[in-house]
């Protein structure tokens, strides 16, 4: 066990601390607040490097090195629950990218909200995410992980509502709260199920943890009510869990209103991390979701796995379709954030935890770098969201549109050169070669050419064309300061070096990255595995890949033409004009805007019973249980009356009397106290010669 | 009649006075300055019973006399502070007058 | 050859004493010694007047007297004279039996100072245990005769000069005694003979002097400015402004009275010079070895007349403070001053040996005095004195 | 023979100073008795005791008392009589007390006792006395002088209303 395992918990610590630190500091010491989680973060960051370099060299022979360390942490009974914290190529890669990705989204916050007049708050709420997020990346036992995955919720709500004074953010937080907690139950009682059956949490702790074989096994056997498998329903709780933190279908909803926090929050948690955790558990968990008694049939075809699969492909579509009518700069980010978890999700139900994880952190690349630079978009045009005002932006803010256009190219997954491709193509080879139906693969594929159509048109409208910035004044929140800070210059800018530089930074890894995960060089797959990374371009011969390659690269293409064709062909001229697809389809663009209508599903269904049933508890909270106290109260009062006549009438005379005596006495005695000094003294000299005679006469005798 | 006695006998004397002072002057200062005889009565003791008693190597009783000589050169301080602060109530240092905590 | 020059006056002493019978001997010697103390210290005395007025005359840019006898130098005889043949003034409303006690035990007193004091090896007159506290028993009685000489001549500048001189001295005697306390922590001893043999040796040339340490010399400065305010010299002569209260306490004395006040004076003057001298300057110890042939009681002497130059000197030199002046100086200077000094005393006795010790009590010494300093004259504002209208 | 004159010394300043009627007369009485009293010590042996009283009565206690008689001067207190009202009372009190210690000290064992040769102590026992055995009791009585000043200061201090 060397140190950077057994210190692992310093990586989370640190931001805590941070975080604690800058909540006792004074709102007006922001350079204090900043510098110190930033600071925190580098360090995180620095111990995560070593945290990585220490699995590179102790991998690539076999298994997947696996370093735990378990601490008892409370006794009940005659046992003790257990803590503890993991180290594998999994959290390795995890801790780098969001230490990583943090730290660059902690840099361009100091510039996106040097305004804002609650800043040592913003950090103070960034530093605690970023240790929870952590806690859930290194957490050894699954206690500990849901521990932190709540402080998560928590710092998401905190962060989503932190222009509170914003009525619809401050609904959008409380959406968001409740929407994960529908999850989250279903992620506890899998717990308790897990705990009740395999009775430990911790993932590893060398045989007995509940990851390992020997639970596993115990778990398959055990058959519950529908002729499932423990293990299969434990896990679909757990995956209920994933499902509302990374906002899958049905339970999506609050992601895209959680875009109404401040933008770097939106990156961080709402695109690269927090959502990412959803997907991340179920890889963490993926033992337990392959878990399968038959020998004959394929690890990825489980029924919890497929329902994965399903779930991912569907919310892809969806999804991608929502974000196709989109106006809000944001937004249209947000649901293809979704559809992209949906695929994270579908690749890891078709094809395993590296093609999953592989999608998740290049998507947290590009994505982060697409939301800072959507907020550089935003800040640039002064709290301008909405994409139909904007326009021509290629002129004003060079950087931020090179930089966008990679993210853009990324995300569409553009042939060879950018990250999105590879794993996405890694996707949609498994899902191809996926044992129980093609369907995934069709879905991805639409989902796919959604995707290249709607981020084309989302570039073509802000970018390209004439500026049709609003010269009047801007929908006005929290950042009015903002426009008096730098002063009011209406023609839109280029952000700051601090905001652009995490751009660049971002920009460059969103087309490197891609090289880690070629099917030639398939090294993040193999060090996820633990296997040595080859080298050989027979990887892009073997059984349909290049087929599969070429196949995305069309429909990449494809859809990039065709939203060239739609958008870009002849440029916008005004915010008002309706929107091309709008003129060709009307109902289904309008059904598209309006996401399906599915919150005003939600509103007339769940929410309506809801209230219903809040209507019930209060009519017999009023009428039952209050009548009950009333009664009680009632008689204790008459208790209480007799009480205090029998004092009155009884008591109270027998003491006067008694006071009456001692008064007299006092005033008796009182005679003696005339206020004269020497009087006093006189007496103790005449009770000392007294004494004295007496002394002697008792020594005489 | 030995020593012991007579310095037992002048200081028996010099707590009469003292006493006779506190008890019959009128005057506060007086009866403090009274007290002060007593106190000191009361160090001669000490150092009497220091030198002719039974292991006068243990200096308890000189010990005793300086502890007591501070005790009384505190005592004089606080009360003449009373005396003083008495006085600018009631304009008299005259104790008979001063009754008011008559019971 | 130096050792009999030294012991001369010892062995003289035993001389006489060896003719009268064993049951007077102790009387008879110590009734030597005294007579010799007061015939050498009134002679200095009368030596001191005329020293001082001379040298004040310098200061001051005049001749003292210089009529009377060499340089004025028979001055003293002719004050004498003159106090004694005058008239013996004493107020009708006066209380006659204090006002006459006040004067002659003050110089009982003054004189009975010099008890203790070791003039020269060998050369005390009581070699006392607890020889420092009775000194100051005894000067604190001093306190009391003033007291008694503002109040018995009926007159409300003796009285306010009595009050001021009592306030004053009580509050400088705490500091003095403190001040002193050092020595004896670091002697050991009350006894000043024992104090003085502990100055005696030599390291090298130089003597072990305890104005020689950081405390040492924190201690020598507070002492002879609390002796300073004791005997009511300038720049702590307010009980005796001339130009405030005519005279203080001895506004209505005259004649002989008033010249036994003035010897009082001046004896305590010496007297505490003496004390100042055993404590820190070493005693009668020569200040270099090889000087050590010289008889001891010269240099006591040599010492003593040294001091007071410096008396006469800071009189010619200071003006008078102002008493709320007087007394921040005395409880927020001195005090805390005298209490830090007790403290580095006990870190010297407890250090080992070395640069060290020198080091850390130098510390201790000089940062408190330039804190205190700092917070004594916040809010003055010190500059030369422009006279628009001399010069 | 020594002891005969302080004894007389002290009782008769005493004696004056609970008799006179100017209460500064009463105090210079005063110190003779503390310097008799003083002397009393010093040839019982008590040398460090006999300087002590000396330098804390005569210097400290009778001066204070001194500004205590000047600070309080009341005008009719040269007419009235220096006895207090109950007197007699009093007085005889006194004497009934008296009258039992001296037949008490006459009539206790201690007067059988033969004279001890002088003990000695020397200041260095005397302080070794005080540091070590008697720390506790030291810190005590600095503490309580401390209290004490402060407490004077206090009292004797003028209430702010009536500074006008």
């Amino acid at each position: 066990m060397t140190w950077i395992v057994r210190d692992l918990w310093l990586i989370p610590a640190l931001p805590a601390f941070a975080a604690g630190l800058s909540a006792l500091a004074r709102q007006r010491n922001r350079g204090f607040a900043a510098s110190l989680a930033i600071g925190s973060m580098g360090l995180s960051f620095l111990l995560a490097l070593c945290a990585f370099a220490h699995t590179l060299a102790s991998s690539g022979h076999g298994e997947p090195a696996v370093k735990v360390f378990n601490f008892p942490w409370l006794q009940y009974g005659s046992e003790w629950l257990k803590l503890g914290w993991m180290l594998d190529p999994l959290t390795a890669v995890m801790l780098i990218m969001v230490t990583f990705v943090g730290l660059l989204i902690f840099i361009y916050s100091t510039g996106y909200m040097a305004h804002d007049e609650n800043f040592t708050r913003f950090f103070c709420f960034l530093s605690l995410f970023a240790a929870a997020m952590l806690g859930v990346v290194i957490a050894n036992s699954l206690l500990l992980l849901f521990m932190c995955w709540e402080l998560v919720g928590l710092t998401s709500y905190l962060l989503i509502g932190f222009w509170y004074q914003k009525p619809a953010a401050a609904a959008a937080a409380k959406k968001a709260f409740i929407t994960t907690r529908i999850g989250d139950l279903a992620f506890l009682i899998g717990i308790v199920w897990l705990y009740s059956q395999a009775g430990t949490l911790l993932f590893y702790d060398n045989g007995a943890g509940c990851l390992e074989h020997s639970t596993l096994m115990r778990l398959i056997v055990q058959t519950t009510c529908i002729g499932m498998a423990a293990s299969t329903g434990i896990a679909l709780l757990i995956f209920a869990g994933a499902v509302g933190k990374s906002g899958q279908v049905p339970l999506h909803v609050w992601l895209p209103d959680a875009m109404e926090g401040p933008t770097p929050v939106s990156a961080l948690i709402h695109a690269a991390t927090m959502v990412a955790a959803g997907v991340f558990l179920v890889a963490r968990v993926y033992p337990l979701m392959s878990a399968h008694g038959g020998v004959n049939l394929a690890p990825s075809s489980t029924t919890a796995l497929q329902v994965v699969t399903w779930i991912g492909a569907i919310t892809a579509v969806f999804a991608a379709l929502i974000a196709v009518a989109q106006d809000d700069i944001k937004r249209i980010l947000a649901y293809s954030t979704v559809s992209q978890l949906g695929y994270m999700m579908m690749g890891l139900g078709v094809g395993g935890v590296a093609v999953g994880m592989f999608h998740l952190i290049t998507h947290a690349f590009f994505k982060a770098l697409l939301f800072l630079g959507a907020g550089s978009v935003i800040h640039g045009c002064h709290e301008e969201q909405d994409i139909r005002r904007m326009g021509g932006l290629k002129r004003f803010m060079p950087i931020t549109f090179a930089t966008y256009a990679a993210g853009m190219l990324a995300l569409c997954g553009f042939p060879l050169f950018f990250s999105g491709f590879w794993s996405k193509d890694a996707i949609l080879h498994a899902a191809q070669a996926w044992s129980i139906s093609r369907v995934p693969f069709y879905l991805g594929s639409f989902g796919a050419l959604l995707t290249a159509f709607y981020m084309t048109r989302q570039v073509y409208y802000v970018f390209f064309g004439e500026s049709r910035l609003a010269r009047h004044s801007h929908q006005s929140h929290s950042t009015d300061a903002e426009h008096h800070a730098h002063g009011v210059s209406d023609s839109p800018h280029e952000s700051p070096a601090v905001m652009t530089m995490p751009l660049v930074i971002l920009a460059a890894f969103a087309i490197l990255l891609g090289v880690i995960g070629t099917p030639a060089w398939p090294w993040f797959d193999s060090f996820l595995k633990g296997e040595p990374a080859t080298f050989n371009f027979a990887g892009f011969l073997e059984s349909g890949i290049l087929r599969v390659m070429l196949f995305s690269s069309i429909i990449v293409i494809l859809g990039l033409g065709l939203g060239w064709w739609f958008y870009g062909r002849k440029p916008i001229v005004s915010a008002e004009e309706p929107d091309a697809l709008e003129r060709l389809q009307p109902q289904i663009f309008d059904l598209l805007r309006h996401k399906f209508y599915v919150d005003e599903f939600y509103q007339d269904t769940f929410i309506r019973w809801n209230g219903w049933l809040s209507h019930v508890s209060d009519w017999l909270d009023r009428w039952i249980w209050n009548g009950a106290v009333w009664a009680v109260s009632y008689f204790v009062l008459g208790l209480s009356w007799l009480a205090r006549s029998a004092d009155t009438y009884v008591v109270n005379p027998g003491f006067d009397e008694g006071c009456r005596t001692v008064t007299a006495g006092g005033k008796l005695l009182a005679r003696l106290q005339n206020g004269r000094t020497q009087n006093y003294l006189r007496l103790v000299g005449v009770a000392f010669a007294i004494l004295v005679a007496f002394l002697i006469w008792s020594g005489v005798q | 009649m030995t020593p012991l006695t007579s310095c037992l006998l002048l200081s028996a004397l010099l707590f009469a006075i003292g006493l006779a002072g506190a008890l019959m002057r009128r005057n506060a200062i007086l009866v403090l300055i009274g007290i002060e005889l007593m106190l000191n009565a009361a160090n001669l003791n000490f150092i009497a019973f220091w030198r002719y008693g039974p292991n006068p190597e243990a200096l308890t009783g000189m010990m005793f006399a300086i502890f007591s000589i501070g005790v009384a050169a505190a005592e004089a301080a606080v009360g003449l502070a009373l005396i003083i602060s008495l006085y600018r109530h009631t304009k008299t240092t005259n104790i008979d007058e001063v009754n008011s905590m008559r019971g | 050859m130096g050792e009999t020059a030294d012991q001369f006056f010892v062995t003289l002493q035993h001389w006489l004493v060896g003719h009268a019978p064993a049951s007077l001997q102790p009387i008879l010697s110590s009734l030597l010694s005294v007579v010799a103390i007061l015939g050498v210290f009134a002679l200095l005395f009368a030596i001191t007047t005329v020293l001082e007025r001379k040298g004040l005359g310098r200061i001051q840019n005049r001749y003292g007297p210089n009529r009377v006898g060499p340089f004025g130098f028979l001055q003293p005889i002719a004050d004498g004279i003159k106090s004694l043949t005058k008239e013996d003034i004493v107020p009708h409303a006066a209380d006659k039996v204090v006002h006459f006690l006040a004067p002659v035990v003050l110089v009982l007193a003054a004189f009975s100072l010099y008890a203790v004091l070791p003039l020269g090896r060998n050369m005390v007159l009581a070699n006392l245990d607890a020889g420092v506290l009775f000194f100051f028993a005894v000067s604190s009685v001093m306190e009391l005769t003033i007291f008694m000489a503002g109040w018995s001549s009926r007159n409300k500048y003796s009285l306010l000069g009595a009050m001021r001189a009592i306030a004053q001295m009580i509050s400088y005697e705490v500091p003095l005694i403190l001040a002193s306390v050092t020595v004896i922590m670091a002697a050991g001893s009350l006894s000043t003979v024992a104090i003085v043999e502990k100055q005696a040796g030599y390291t090298g040339i130089l003597p072990h002097w305890f104005v020689f340490t950081p405390w040492g010399f924190a201690g020598f400065v507070l002492f002879m400015i609390a002796a300073t305010a004791e005997s009511n010299r300038s720049p702590f002569d307010l009980p005796e402004g001339e130009s405030e209260i005519i005279a203080g306490y001895y506004t209505e004395y005259s004649g002989f009275k008033f010249a036994l006040f003035f010897l009082g004076e001046y004896l305590g003057m010496f007297a505490i010079s003496g004390l100042g001298i055993t404590l820190f300057l070493g005693g009668w110890a020569a200040p270099f070895s090889f000087l050590a042939w010289v008889p001891s009681y010269l240099w006591f002497f040599a010492k003593l007349l040294g001091m007071i130059v410096v008396f006469i000197w800071v009189r010619g030199t200071l003006p008078r403070l102002r008493m709320d002046q007087l007394m921040n100086f005395a409880w927020k200077f001195m005090l805390p001053m005298a209490l830090l000094n007790l403290v580095t005393v006990a870190v010297w006795h407890f250090l080992p040996q070395g640069v060290l010790r020198w080091i850390v009590c130098g510390l201790m010494v000089v940062v408190p005095y330039v804190l205190l300093g700092r917070g004594l004259t916040r809010g003055w504002k010190l500059e030369k004195r422009v006279y628009r209208f001399a010069e | 023979m020594l002891f005969t004159i302080f004894a007389i010394l002290t009782v008769a300043g005493a004696a004056a100073a609970m008799s006179l009627r100017n209460l500064v007369h009463s105090v210079l009485a005063l110190t003779v008795a503390f310097a008799g009293l003083a002397a009393v010590y010093l040839h019982l042996g008590a040398q460090f005791i006999g300087l002590a009283q000396i330098l804390v009565y005569v210097g400290a206690v009778a001066i204070l008392i001194v500004f205590a008689i000047l600070l309080t001067r009341d005008a009719g207190a040269t007419s009235q009589s220096i006895l207090s009202s109950s007197w007699i009372g009093n007085g005889t009190v006194v004497l009934v007390i008296f009258g039992i210690l001296a037949w008490a000290i006459h009539h206790s064992a201690t007067s059988q006792r033969v004279v001890l040769p002088q003990p000695e102590a020397s200041m260095q026992q005397i302080g070794n006395a005080l540091m070590l055995r008697f720390a506790l009791p030291l810190e005590i009585i600095g503490v309580l002088l401390t209290v004490a000043l402060i407490g004077a200061v206090t009292i004797a201090m003028r209430e702010k209303k009536e500074t006008r």
